[in-house]
């Protein structure tokens, strides 16, 4: 068992970062908020309703980014993009710009297995520029990203926030582009009691 | 703000959002079952298009064990056109098991599974698309090699509708309990004998059925009573089974 | 009583080896069931108090870190002063 | 309507009502069978044609119908905990599983030792022979799926989900091969008959019948009581419990 007597609420304009060492949970608590996992006890409540009971509808309002990109090899950059854009029912027309803005023009056209594990986050987090949900939950964004990278998914993350939308994420670094008295903290660590 | 943890995982945690938001997104367009169904099924034919030993190897295999039999049996012409149905039908079993793993594996290795699970469109749906991709890609080209083995084999003539026939509705049967197996043992390291022990036991009516029916055929009988169980095993898991490997996928990627 | 010897019994009217074979292995099979799931009752009760000793370890050892810690800090703060 | 039913969904009380009935059923069981197990062997009338071989009758029959009730069972349980989200449902359906495995292999194990006297092979491709052995398929996949996830509670669900899949197909596998059976079936084969019962037949029967049924009680009590413990380890009830019978410190 890793949490207990848990209780947040995340509105809009949130920006949330969930803290502990490895192994206490972060991802697990991702996990349940986004619907994955299932709580051993407890729900998840979105505009009152429990998760479960309106699956579709949050998961139209939702962005989650794992551990794993879901980015396919035999697929191009642009494709593997336009497929997960498309499939959340967002706009596919301007993908070079997305792909610009992760600092992956030029290669809109390679398969995705001739590319690093880094672009793949990339392509995926590609997607943070195109998508109006307004929850995101990022499990490790900036993992393999690098400083550049970082200052402009932070620079998404404020936008997002001003915008009335909310962000949860977990990351080891700092935020340094966003002013700390912004983001709510969440700190999580073992207890067995 | 620190959360004190303690004996049992509980989180209760509401998540709420602007009205502001909830403009933006009413002018987001909304993808119809349709659309997503092709979405699905585009990609997933795609990547196999790209991938091609996963439509080849399957086949190969499929021959390869077929010529295996008279090497084993013996050259008899008689015998072999009496074992013909099975052994092009149990052939058929083992080349769609082998090729089920493909099915989610990869998807749940690289994490695409999990984005699908969490896109606002019913699971069945996704699901379905997936194991339509998936018959087109191993099902349908049994069925045009299986007349090919069928001469190697000696089966009588008048059989060969009735094999067409039941592949063609046999074929869909196995992908879709094969699917419900994949899906439960997905996130399993050793996850491969596992599912030929839970899904082999759920093909033997398709089996029986089907070879009974190129049996009847070769006698000259009719075998529209074996062609429409077959059918009724078709639709009923047509209907159930994408359900089960909603279920179970969301079991899996817990 | 349709037997008239402990002989004629176990001979079962020729039947003798089916008979006690089939008894015999089902025996074997339900005792082995029956003793293997009350055994399982102790070990898995020993299993949680390992677990229960391995928390009560990890518990100690934050406790010790915290105090550490907070010994660290109060050193720093007279060596300031 | 269901609210009597709510105190035995909760762990703990179920633990200690399911202990307290263990006796009753393990006395239950104990006698019945000694009784039905003595009046088959010893006082029931040789079949006229089967001779004593027909002895075998009074353990398969039972085991061959219970291998097929304890997977209605599991099904029931599973629909249970996947409709209803009962853990408890869970945690019965595990329990159930390896002993109707067993009884389906006592069954399969009778039925071929029988067969051999009545047919001269030890075995044959007869309908329920075959389909008890795709049952005894069908348990030990429910069985291996279980222990292949390491989270009890997942693997509860996904070995729910496989059962309620196999009670569908399991009518579906039962007429087919039957249906197979009656078409391939030499004229030499004669199958393992129903005789009509008399009444000095049906009494140890019922007997053994019903004995059998009490031992599967018994057992899956006990592998119940030990699913309860393993899933709810973190309970402070089942601390309680384990540190007062913890072999060793």
């Amino acid at each position: 068992m890793l949490f207990d007597d848990l209780n947040v609420e995340i509105n809009a304009g949130d920006i949330v970062q969930v803290e502990g060492p490895n192994g206490s949970g972060k991802t697990s608590l991702l996990r349940i908020l986004a619907g994955l996992s299932q709580p051993y006890e407890g729900n998840v409540l979105f505009k009152q309703t429990a998760i479960s009971q309106c699956r579709e509808e949050y998961h139209e309002n939702l962005l989650y980014f794992g551990h794993l990109p879901g980015v396919k090899g035999e697929m191009s950059a642009e494709e593997n993009l336009s497929f997960n854009l498309a499939l959340h029912g967002l706009d596919t027309s301007e993908t070079h710009d997305d792909l610009a803005h992760v600092n992956l023009l030029g290669f809109e056209d390679s398969l995705a297995s001739h590319l690093s594990a880094g672009q793949h986050r990339r392509i995926a987090l590609a997607r943070l520029y195109q998508s109006q949900a307004p929850i995101w939950i990022l499990d490790e964004p900036f993992t393999a990203i690098d400083k550049q990278g970082v200052a402009s998914l932070e620079q998404r993350f404020t936008e997002h926030a001003e915008q009335g939308g909310c962000v949860i994420l977990t990351t080891h670094q700092d935020l340094l582009a966003i002013s700390s008295d912004k983001v709510k903290k969440i700190t999580l660590d073992y207890a067995f009691e | 703000m620190t959360i004190k943890s303690e004996l049992t995982e509980q989180a209760e945690t509401s998540l709420e959002s602007s009205e502001k938001i909830t403009m933006t997104h009413s002018q987001m367009k909304s993808l119809s079952y349709r659309d997503a169904f092709f979405l699905v099924l585009k990609r997933d034919i795609t990547i196999a298009l790209r991938h091609r030993d996963d439509i080849i190897n399957p086949l190969l295999f499929f021959i390869i064990v077929v010529t295996l039999f008279p090497l084993g049996i013996g050259p008899e012409a008689n015998t072999l056109s009496q074992i013909a149905p099975g052994i092009i039908w149990v052939a058929a079993l083992l080349a769609t098991l082998l090729s089920l793993d493909r099915l989610f594996k990869s998807d749940y290795n690289d994490g695409s599974l999990e984005q699908m699970l969490l896109s606002p469109h019913p699971i069945f749906l996704l699901v379905l698309a997936k194991v339509v991709a998936h018959w087109l890609i191993t099902g349908l080209p049994l069925i045009f090699i299986a007349p090919l083995l069928a001469v190697l084999l000696h089966l009588n003539e008048q059989s060969y509708g009735a094999l067409i026939l039941t592949l063609l509705l046999g074929t869909p049967v196995l992908s879709l309990l094969g699917a419900v197996g994949v899906a439960l043992t997905v996130g399993i390291k050793k996850g491969g004998v596992l599912l030929s022990l839970l899904v082999l036991p759920l093909y033997i009516p398709v089996l029986i059925f089907a070879t009974s029916a190129i049996d009847t055929a070769s006698i000259g009988l009719p075998y529209s009573g074996q062609l429409a169980i077959i059918a009724a095993l078709f639709f009923g898991s047509l209907t159930l089974a994408p359900f089960a490997v909603g279920a179970a996928l969301k079991v899996s990627t817990n | 009583m349709q037997f008239n010897s402990f002989s004629e019994f176990i001979n079962m009217g020729g039947y003798g080896f089916y008979v006690w074979l089939s008894f015999g292995v089902s025996a074997l099979l339900l005792v082995i069931l029956l003793i293997s799931s009350k055994a399982d009752h102790q070990k898995i009760i020993n299993n949680i108090a390992k677990q229960k000793q391995r928390e009560d370890k990890l518990r100690q050892a934050r406790e010790l870190r915290k105090q550490q810690a907070s010994s660290a800090q109060d050193e720093a703060e007279q060596a300031t002063s | 309507m269901w609210k009597w039913l709510h105190p035995y969904a909760n762990p703990e009380v179920s633990y200690h009502f399911t202990g307290r009935l263990l006796p009753w059923f393990s006395a239950l069981a104990a006698i019945l069978l000694s009784i039905g197990l003595v009046w088959a062997l010893l006082f029931a009338p040789a079949d006229y044609q089967q001779g004593d071989s027909f002895r075998i009758f009074y353990i398969h029959v039972p085991a061959a119908s219970l291998s097929m009730g304890i997977y209605f069972g599991m099904a029931i349980a599973a629909l249970c905990s996947l409709v209803w989200q009962l853990k408890l449902a869970d945690a019965s359906a595990a329990a159930m599983a390896p002993v109707g495995a067993v009884f389906t292999a006592i069954a399969l194990l009778t039925g071929s030792a029988w067969g051999k006297p009545m047919w001269g092979t030890w075995w044959i491709w007869d309908a329920r022979l075959t389909s008890e052995l795709i049952l005894l398929f069908l348990y030990l996949g429910v069985i291996a799926l279980h222990s292949a996830f390491e989270d009890k509670n997942l693997a509860g669900k996904a070995a729910g989900i496989l059962t309620l899949v196999g009670s569908i197909n399991l009518p579906i596998i039962k007429y087919s091969v039957e249906w197979w059976n009656t078409l391939h079936q030499g004229s030499t084969v004669s199958k393992l008959g129903k005789p009509s019962m008399s009444l000095d037949m049906l009494w140890p029967f019922l007997f053994c019948f019903l004995g059998f049924a009490m031992l599967v009680a018994v057992i899956v009590c006990y592998r119940f009581r030990n699913e309860i413990l393993a899933r709810n380890s973190i309970r402070p009830w089942v601390r309680e419990l384990v540190s007062a019978r913890a072999t060793h410190k």
